[in-house]
């Protein structure tokens, strides 16, 4: 028998594969912290932290679909829908908020089942479906709401105990957020259910193969992504006692913000990879950079593009990292160890 | 260049420069320092302040004839003017002003004020360029924000904003409603706020020292009849909306609409969409409506007048129908290009750069202890072929 | 036979593809705990019967009994609730997943709601001992261990799941002849607890050494069915084939002229170190070594596609001065991967695409490209490698793995270089195709051109190379002429007790 | 010998086979678009007098032309199994704005100029993509944010306009009639769309290179096992993008009279939709130009015929959503039923 060092050595380069958003984030919080004026202070870091919110709801979603290989580019609409609905609901149908809430969620809940019956049973590629049913969807708001927006019409509370800070820098909304986060990275990395959705990503057959309905599986996580983007959007809403139907339509969107989060913290376009809590500190990371790059007073041009090249760097990182290993890939130490002798 | 502002030599913005330095200086003339910081900012000049366009920046606002509110403006039909009521009026109204902080009466010189835009386009960018000559002539510090179209980037910038602790925030919400909301964050937490540019919904006049901006619904009141004078009061009109979510897409549909429903029976809409601010995509569906309509139709109603007044006339010079009457919002340089040469029929003024000196001019004014409106409105005019020579260069 | 004795029987099974009744009513029976071979030639339809067993297709007809027990299989979950576990020919794991969860897939360990992560390291941990791959670290993921390693990796997964019928489809196609060895045992090992396993594969040899009895499949339709003890491999040959082969490989007259290939010093560091070694005109140079011990990487490296850290290459006494493989090839140098599937043909693409790849410059004129000059070579290439499709135009995934293997070596033999590497010529192919292969191989070296065959089939080599390299651990330890040419010389060498 | 004879015999009897009975699907897979378009031509015209009219048609051609030539060449980017090119609309908004602030130099160097610095962009992306292996979607977004930012930050956020830069020379006018030239009063922007999809058909169908990059939009790694230059051949793809994308900022910046970072914001998506629409499948490999030009039309019709029914701006987003995803999976069933695809 060939004698094999023990596979998956744990050097530094590795750690830094690894925990490479965790030292993104860091760094960018000790410069920030360091230079940027009125940065440091816990007003300044519960407002990212709420800013963060409405993308971390996309994020995971984005991040669960990704990991089954596909993409949702209908999270925005969907966001959207969860946020007229939820005001709605509550302002021109006089719903309570639990139901109002319920139902948004199970809206985007059944867009989500959407995308995922025609991704699986359509056998049309994610990008395309999500595509199309983002427009639907965004049709759909429109028409919900007329063009207009909606408010709650001086009904304050809720939106208020949304916005106050229950734990020093963390709001209630805050706090569902992160509390959706743990519920997911746990659900994602401890329970067979979860483990399931990197299977599929990894080897769509092989899944299958191994009895997991891998159809059901990606439905799943459309319909988490739906639901999750309605209640983001619903959650925003209601703290901000009103709701908009085309945010996102212009700029850098929460769509874009959402697979930008995504892919810097980890997760793998392809499938297989990735998680929820490393998107969760990829959104605070970005957030950091766009609140810093404003308490420098500087224009929203750097702010594009400073999140195009972190976005840039990443990527490359990324491919030069699968470049190297590729390179080294079956790699024989004992034979290395042969060249530096001589 | 169009866009540097033309302050004369001896402009008082230099003037207004020079009195804030002197005022700390320890060599002041005795009679300087005598003068308080309030005397000095009222002595200021700022008549002469002009915009790029060599139109006086800081105007005589106009004054609205405000009716009476009906009892249930949602009952109305949309046709009527009045169920526009709390869009159009919002601001005017017995709103109780809430925890509104009193003016400090001591002067705008010196003073911080933070202006949050709604995002990133060129009439935005002559829109601050007006707001920062105007508080340099008054002698504030201004830092401008932009959130590019992101309500929730928006709110965060409020959110910054409240935290650097100025005398003063200008805020073009990005939405009616939810400004509600923002503006009521930044009354909490005792900065005083004035909302600009984008009319917030009543509710949030609660929570503002006032509101500064166009009077698009006025404008296009105005506009409409200049076109229903042209067209001898009958024919079929078409809209080009504005994008939808915010108060020019009902004002600038809505305004002319019910306007013609109101005074020209014989107006008739043949239909309204929203292609967005793309030339091209504004030139199939006009291309269609001509298709479509024939002879029907008589004019059409853009929200703007630069990429929407593009598509249309190429549309309609195309199809060789020239005689199909078009009316904006303006006033960007294509639209007043267009209005020159005949192809656009009328206008509005909007100058950007006012647009963005108005609520400074509102923001000195409370600083100075003046009386406030709860609302200045831009002067209200219509450019025609036969004015527009006054108007340029354009702004933007 | 007794009733109680059957495994599983399969009665008048079908199953059709577009195009295609790959099984054409078949009845097949496996005992409890025998070993039951099932052999054919490529496309046989083998394949197809086991993964319709496995519940691969919810279309078949006819009857399933297990335990005599009528059964519908129609997901791989009703299988595997039957006891049914298949290692399927094309890899079947999860690339970015840990090892451990690859062997663990759908049934991981759970305590309460939770994983119960140290009883998925240690199942998997004692798993992957049943194979042999101790000493790799079940934590990380499938893509850092090599070919050989996840095909023992896919033989743990279904040993994991305790099945009562184990399907092997070709589990020996990227296994060293001692891994082999495992294997054997821990099939032996099965036999002994009454489990029935179906095993498929293209190596006689093997099927006499491990199985109880043979079923042999020709054009989807089962042709016979034997006790091992019965038979013959001259007459297994012949009812897979339809007619008999007497010589497995002829002697051939090399014509050996100049050297043609000179490789000198050649290094890509951790990978094979100071590789020396030429090849003549009309040679065939056979590379034999175990698995991993770097010839493939050898042979890439001389195409340059992969890099090389020292070292240089001389075609015909000029220095190979190409930088990348597209360089090499127009010098006239080719390389055939061994990795049919993600390497070597676009899979979605077309036979006649996959055909004409290599070509494309030759049939251009200028930068257009002339199909019609591809329409020759192509129904040559067909014809002399007896490729059996649909159509030209089908998809190369639908066809057989045979089939696909003839198209890949078709695709560079449509070139004409002057050397060729060919990385496991023959792997999962059939008896007669490989005949074929071998034929077309002899040709190419009688033409004057020089190949080079890197093979993990001892007999392939003996057979069909004029002279034998040896590998190991990345480095040339000699090498073995016609005459001394033998299995056991070759496998002596190769383990580093023969000479050297 | 015998059995060698068989099989050959089995080949071409499958062939034909193939050919009764996957004819219709053949077509529909390739060209399946168009029967989409014919539905929905025979619709406008019980719909409208006017719509089945030369003028209607030579309006919606006219439409779609701009998307036109930018799908021409985004397809290359598709078709090599790239997905799609997010950096379109900068890549636009570039080209356009460059040629204005160079137009004093003369409409041609500028022109020059303003398509260059596109294709600086697709350089860029073709190197990093091809030979660093980035993720095609996410560089290529990551370059819009970049060059955004960039060109925000030059031109301070503004827009600046043909004649005021050219101090009204007659450049700047030549500019903006680029877009308003007519030849049979048809736009020439319509001769070029048809001209460079005619053109790139040719190149994906009849050339070494098509071929090639057909080979690596099905398989990468074989593409580069088969001696194929993969990162060279992608570099190429990337250039002819951007090429196309900088052509269509030209006429989309002519058309609006204005350089802006904006111009070519939303053409990312159209452009896929049409691509998509049009029987190219995002992985790679599949698809002609023809097919392109039929998704530019379906649009094109497709909104015509909305405007023309009536349907609000709402309505008509939902209609279009779902119809793009009929038209898709009507392509990609039938490529499967042809056992042609097997995603
Ligand atoms: N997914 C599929 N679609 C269409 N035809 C298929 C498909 N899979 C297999 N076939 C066809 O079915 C027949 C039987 O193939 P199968 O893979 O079972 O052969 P096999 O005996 O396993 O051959 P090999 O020894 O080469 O693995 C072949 O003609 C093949 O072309
Ligand atoms: N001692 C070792 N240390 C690390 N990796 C090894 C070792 N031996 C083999 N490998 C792995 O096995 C892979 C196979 O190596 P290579 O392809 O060179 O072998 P080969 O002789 O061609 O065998 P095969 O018949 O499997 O192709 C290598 O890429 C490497 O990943
Ligand atoms: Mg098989
Ligand atoms: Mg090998």
């Amino acid at each position: 028998m060939r004698k094999v060092k023990e596979k998956g050595s744990k050097g530094i380069s590795y750690f830094v594969d690894k925990y490479r958003i965790f030292i993104l984030f860091a760094i960018l919080l000790i410069i920030s912290i360091a230079f940027a004026p009125n940065f440091f202070n816990a007003f300044n870091l519960t407002s990212i932290m709420k800013g963060a919110s409405l993308y971390i709801f996309l994020a995971i979603g984005m991040t669960i679909v990704m990991i089954c290989g596909q993409l949702d580019l209908s999270v925005q609409s969907v966001m959207n829908l969860g946020a007229v609905l939820v005001i709605g609901l509550r302002t021109w149908s006089g719903f309570g908020w639990i139901w109002s809430i319920l139902i948004a969620i199970a809206a985007g809940a059944a867009m989500g089942l959407i995308n995922g019956l025609i991704v699986t049973k359509g056998k049309i590629h994610s990008f395309i479906t999500t595509l199309g049913t983002m427009t639907i969807t965004s049709g759909l708001v429109f028409l919900y709401t007329h063009g207009g927006s909606i408010s709650t019409e001086g009904d304050f509370a809720l939106g208020d105990l949304m916005d106050q800070t229950l734990i020093p820098l963390f709001t209630l909304r805050v706090i569902i957020t992160v509390v959706a986060v743990l519920v997911f990275s746990l659900i994602l990395n401890r329970t067979r259910f979860g483990r399931a959705f990197y299977m599929v990503g990894g080897n769509k057959d092989t899944a299958w193969l191994a009895g997991i309905n891998t159809n059901r599986k990606i439905t799943t996580a459309f319909i988490i992504s739906g639901s999750m983007a309605a209640l983001g959007g619903a959650l925003f809403a209601i703290s901000q006692n009103s709701a908009v139907p085309n945010m996102g339509t212009k700029g850098i969107s929460p769509l874009m913000v959402a697979i930008a989060a995504t892919i810097i913290g980890g997760t793998s376009m392809a499938g297989g990879k990735g998680g929820v809590f490393k998107s969760f500190v990829a959104v605070l990371t970005i957030m950091i950079i766009f609140n810093a790059l404003t308490c420098f007073g500087t224009g929203y041009e750097v702010q594009v593009f400073a999140n195009g090249l972190v976005l840039a760097a990443v990527v490359l990182y990324e491919a030069l990292a699968i470049y190297r290993a590729d390179k080294i890939k079956g790699i024989r130490t004992e034979l290395l160890k042969e060249v530096q002798n001589k | 260049n169009t866009t540097t502002p033309a302050v004369e030599a001896d402009a008082p913005a230099d003037d207004a420069g020079d009195a804030a330095d002197d005022a700390t200086a320890d060599d002041a003339t005795a009679e300087e320092a005598e003068m308080s910081n309030l005397d000095k900012s009222l002595a200021l000049n700022i008549d002469s302040v002009v915009g790029s366009d060599g139109q006086p920046l800081l105007l005589d606002l106009e004054k609205k004839d405000v009716p009476e509110r009906p009892a249930d403006p949602d009952a109305l039909p949309e046709e009527d003017p009045l169920h526009w009521y709390d869009m159009e009026y919002a601001g005017w109204g017995a709103m109780d002003k809430e925890n509104i902080p009193a003016s400090p009466a001591d002067g705008s010189i010196g003073k911080k004020v933070i202006v949050i835009i709604n995002g990133d386009h060129p009439y935005l960018t002559a829109y601050s360029n007006g707001a920062t000559i105007a508080a340099e002539a008054y002698g504030m510090d201004i830092q401008i924000m932009s959130p590019n179209w992101d309500l929730n980037v928006q709110n965060q910038q409020v959110d910054q904003a409240i935290n650097a602790k100025p005398d003063m925030i200008i805020l073009i919400p990005l939405d009616a409603k939810a400004a509600v909301t923002q503006f009521r964050r930044i009354n909490d937490a005792g900065v005083p706020c004035i909302a600009s540019n984008m009319l917030p919904e009543a509710e949030a006049m609660k929570y503002v020292i006032g509101w500064a901006g166009p009077d698009d619904w006025g404008q296009f009141r105005m506009l409409a009849d200049v076109l229903a004078e042209e067209i001898g009061g009958k024919g079929g009109v078409a809209y080009v909306q504005h994008a939808p979510g915010g108060s020019p897409y009902f004002a600038r549909c809505w305004g002319p609409l019910s306007q013609f429903a109101a005074n020209y029976p014989d107006i008739v809409t043949l239909d309204k969409q929203a292609p967005g601010f793309e030339a091209d995509k504004t030139k199939q569906l006009v291309s269609d409506w001509i298709t479509k309509f024939g002879d029907e139709l008589t004019a059409i109603v853009a929200a703007d007048d630069s990429a929407q007044a593009i598509g249309i006339i190429e549309a309609l010079k195309e199809a060789g129908r020239e005689d199909v009457k078009v009316i904006a919002a303006g006033n960007s340089k294509i639209g007043m290009d267009y209005i020159a040469s005949g192809e656009l029929l009328a206008i509005s003024y909007q100058s950007a750069e006012a647009d963005g000196a108005t609520p400074i001019k509102m923001a000195a004014d409370w600083f100075n202890g003046l009386d406030v409106d709860p609302v200045y409105y831009l002067p209200k005019h219509v450019i025609t072929q036969a004015d527009v020579a006054d108007f340029l260069p354009a702004q933007w | 036979m007794g009733e109680a004795m059957v495994a599983l029987q399969m009665k008048q099974v079908s199953k059709r593809f577009p195009g295609t009744l790959a099984v054409d009513h078949v009845d097949f029976a496996v005992k409890k705990g025998e070993v039951h071979a099932l052999i054919g030639e490529n496309g046989a339809g083998k394949s197809t019967l086991m993964k319709t067993l496995a519940g691969s297709y919810n279309d078949y007809t006819g009857k399933i009994f297990i335990n005599s027990q009528e059964v519908t299989l129609h997901t791989p979950l009703q299988a595997k609730q039957q006891g049914i576990e298949m290692i399927y020919q094309e890899m079947s794991l999860a690339q970015p997943i840990s090892i451990a969860e690859n062997i663990l897939v759908g049934r991981l360990p759970r305590k309460g709601l939770f994983l119960d992560n140290k009883k998925i390291i240690s199942q998997s941990k004692k798993l992957l001992e049943r194979v042999g791959l101790s000493h790799i670290d079940p934590k990380i993921p499938i893509s850092e261990i090599s070919q050989h390693e996840a095909q023992l990796v896919e033989i743990a997964k279904a040993l994991g799941n305790d099945p009562h019928i184990l399907v092997m489809d070709e589990p020996t196609s990227a296994l060293s002849r001692e891994e082999v060895n495992t294997l054997f045992s821990i099939i032996n090992n099965l036999k002994q607890q009454g489990i029935s396993i179906v095993y498929i594969s293209h190596h006689l040899p093997e099927i006499f050494e491990v199985a109880d009895s043979v079923t042999v499949m020709r054009d989807g339709k089962i042709v016979g069915n034997h006790q091992i003890c019965d038979v013959t491999s001259e007459k297994l040959v012949e009812q897979m084939v339809g007619r008999s082969i007497n010589e497995f490989y002829s002697k051939r007259d090399a014509n050996i002229g100049e050297v043609m290939l000179s490789v000198k010093d050649l290094s890509r560091y951790g990978f094979f170190h100071n590789v020396s070694f030429d090849v003549h005109e009309g040679e065939i140079v056979g590379i034999c070594g175990l698995a991993g011990s770097g010839r493939s990487e050898l042979a890439r490296s001389i195409v340059s596609a992969d890099p090389t850290d020292d070292g240089e290459i001389y075609l015909e006494g000029k220095r190979v001065k190409g930088k990348n493989m597209n360089a090499v090839m127009r010098e006239g140098i080719a390389y055939m991967t061994e990795n049919r599937k993600t390497e070597g043909l676009a899979l979605r693409m077309s036979v006649e695409e996959n055909l004409l790849a290599a070509m494309i410059p030759e049939l251009s004129v200028g930068l257009i490209y002339s199909r019609k000059r591809g329409k020759k070579p192509m129904g040559d290439l067909i014809e002399k490698l007896n490729i059996s499709a649909p159509s030209t135009n089908s998809m190369v995934s639908n066809l057989s793995g045979g089939n696909q293997q003839k198209v890949l070596l078709a695709k560079w033999l449509a070139i004409k270089p002057r050397v060729l590497i060919l990385d496991e010529p023959t792997r999962g192919v059939d008896i007669g195709a490989k005949m074929h292969i071998h034929h077309v191989i002899e040709d190419l070296a009688n033409n004057g051109h020089a190949v080079i065959v890197i093979s993990s089939d001892l007999p392939e080599l003996v057979g069909l190379s004029d002279r034998s390299m040896i590998m190991r651990n990345g480095h040339f330890i000699g090498e073995i002429g016609k005459d001394e040419l033998s299995e056991d010389t070759l496998l002596l060498a190769a383990n580093g007790e023969g000479r050297s | 010998m015998n059995k060698k004879i068989e099989k050959q015999g089995s080949v071409s009897q499958n062939i034909a086979h193939e050919k009764q009975s996957g004819k219709i699907l053949d077509i529909t897979s390739r060209f399946g678009v168009y029967g989409i378009l014919i539905v929905l031509i025979i619709a406008g015209i019980f719909i409208n007098s006017n719509f089945f009219s030369l003028n209607n048609f030579k309006n919606v051609i006219q439409a779609g032309a701009f998307l036109g030539i930018l799908c021409a060449g985004m397809a290359f980017i598709t078709y090599s199994g790239h997905f799609a090119d997010m950096s379109a609309p900068i890549t636009m908004a570039l080209s356009g704005i460059v040629t204005i602030s160079c137009i004093s130099f003369g409409i041609v160097p500028a022109l020059l100029i303003g398509i260059g610095a596109g294709v600086l962009v697709g350089v860029i992306n073709g190197i990093v993509i091809g030979k660093f292996k980035a993720n095609p979607i996410i560089w290529t977004l990551a370059m819009n944010f970049v060059v955004s930012g960039i060109i925000r930050w030059v031109y301070s956020n503004k827009q600046i306009y043909p004649d005021v830069e050219s101090g009204g020379s007659i450049a700047g006018e030549m500019f903006t009639n680029i877009s308003r030239t007519y030849l049979w009063g048809i736009p020439i922007s319509v001769f070029i769309m048809i001209g460079l999809l005619l053109i790139g058909q040719f190149v994906l169908s009849k050339t070494r290179y098509g071929k090639q990059l057909k080979i690596i939009g099905s398989n990468i790694d074989t593409a580069k096992l088969t001696g194929i230059n993969v990162s060279r051949n992608i570099l190429i793809a990337y250039i002819i993008a951007s090429f196309a994308a900088a052509l269509a900022g030209i006429f989309v910046t002519s058309f609006g009279k204005v350089g802006a970072y904006y111009n070519g914001e939303g053409y990312d998506f159209r452009a896929v939709t049409a691509i998509v629409i049009g029987g190219m499948t995002l992985s790679g490999g599949r698809g002609n130009m023809i097919g392109v030009l039929g998704g530019v039309l379906t649009i094109g019709i497709l909104s015509n015929l909305m405007t023309f029914i009536g349907i609000g701006t709402f309505e008509q987003q939902i209609v279009t959503g779902a119809i793009f995803i009929l038209i898709v999976w009507i392509n990609s069933n039938s490529l499967r039923k042809l056992g042609r695809d097997d995603a």
